[in-house]
């Protein structure tokens, strides 16, 4: 099956999630499923409730070009692997604030697993995989995340058999 | 051969990007990174933490055995926390 | 953590999946995951492109009363299970075309793999639990739709060890 | 005791609803099937092909085993559909 709808943006400006997925099977009727998921800037590290650990402003820095590549090959790797009707990724970059959008992704397709294994799929590559690094203005002096290993984890129970 | 830094990279190193020529001698990733660390003390810091710093030649991730060329572009950064 | 955001409507009207996730984090900055899963009427059965097999419309009936019953216990379960923060599960009955929504399920989470975890879960457990039959109208006679074996495996891999 | 059929299920019998009063030793959701099968020959039809009827008592699934006991809303459909 050939995705009809593939994009990917990458853009400072945030976006509006509900008209993102609006669009996304605008017109059509062939569609039984689409799965989403968004990922926004939070006003927290760590556990909630810790107050030594409150976040004023995230800023997302990218390396233009690498980004719109990987995330291509990201949402092509996607398509190959689960009969896709339309797939979406946004990613912003630049400063947000706690409760903004940061990136969303979108699968569709006949079929509710396809929609739902495509999107943690996305989500979990891209994080490992598209070149953004996140900055924390809390308190304090702004701070570099640190990338984690449950990143890397949950990227590695999408690997092939053939993949070392 | 056009060196691009990222995140807290780019802030040790002091500059988002630079021009370089490297000897004929360097001729892959790993042989770059020595031969920058040299007269760059926050590059050489950088990567003498291990698994810290990652590369890429021409937008596509490379590891230290990976070759490369006058014209190419090579960046350095930390792991990746998009998403 | 208790989520501060529970809901469950069983309604006929169609409902906008944009306007009901804005409302699960509207207002809020503690938010950094919210995944999402909509259930759409398509015009086909089985295999994209099979002829034979339009669907002109869909009718859904249901068991008033055990519907929302079984919903509140499914959706209690997805918060016993994970921190949400909020959840919320909109199901649909009687008849509607092509294109339209049908069930609406989305969860949020500090964290992604929970959001992304219990949305999957809220979906496949509805799917087995939920008291809801589909009438399919195509060419010729309208006819029940089977349950299907793929739905109980789904289902089953969110059983507890303890259950059997 | 309140009888409700749902889907195919309920076109096989004709109705969505009935009021039954079954005799004494009607005392599971087993029992409560055979008595009603006796004279609903689409209910009898349905139930003699294995595993096509769940039952739920008081809007609670339940297995044929299940006791049930007047005032009770015992309920019959095929395996769900919905999502």
């Amino acid at each position: 099956m050939r995705s009809t709808f593939d994009m990917i943006r990458v853009q400072e400006d945030a976006f509006d999630v509900g008209a993102e997925l609006a669009a996304l099977s605008a017109g059509r009727t062939d569609i039984g499923a689409v799965a989403s998921f968004t990922g926004l800037v939070r006003d927290f590290v760590g556990q909630e409730g810790g107050d030594d650990s409150k976040i004023a402003a995230l800023t997302l820095e990218h390396y233009p070009g690498m980004t719109e590549k990987k995330l291509a090959e990201i949402e092509a790797e996607a398509n190959r692997r689960w009969p896709l009707q339309a797939s979406l990724i946004i990613h912003r970059y630049g400063r947000m604030l706690p409760g903004e959008p940061i990136v969303l992704v979108a699968t569709a397709s006949p079929h509710r697993a396809a929609a739902l294994d495509s999107c943690a799929f996305l989500i979990d590559w891209l994080k490992t995989k598209a070149p953004f690094w996140k900055l924390e203005e809390g308190d304090g002096e702004a701070s570099w995340v640190d990338a984690r290993d449950s990143d890397d984890q949950a990227a590695a129970r999408w690997r092939l058999p053939d993949e070392s | 051969m056009n060196i691009r830094y990222f995140a807290w990279l780019r802030t040790k190193v002091g500059k988002a990007e630079e021009e370089v020529s490297p000897p004929a001698d360097v001729t892959t990733v790993g042989d770059l990174m020595t031969w920058l660390a040299a007269d760059r003390p926050g590059f050489a810091e950088a990567i003498g933490r291990k698994g810290v710093v990652r590369a890429a030649v021409n937008q596509d991730y490379a590891e230290p055995d990976h070759p490369v060329k006058p014209g190419d572009e090579v960046a350095f950064f930390p792991p990746v926390t998009g998403g």
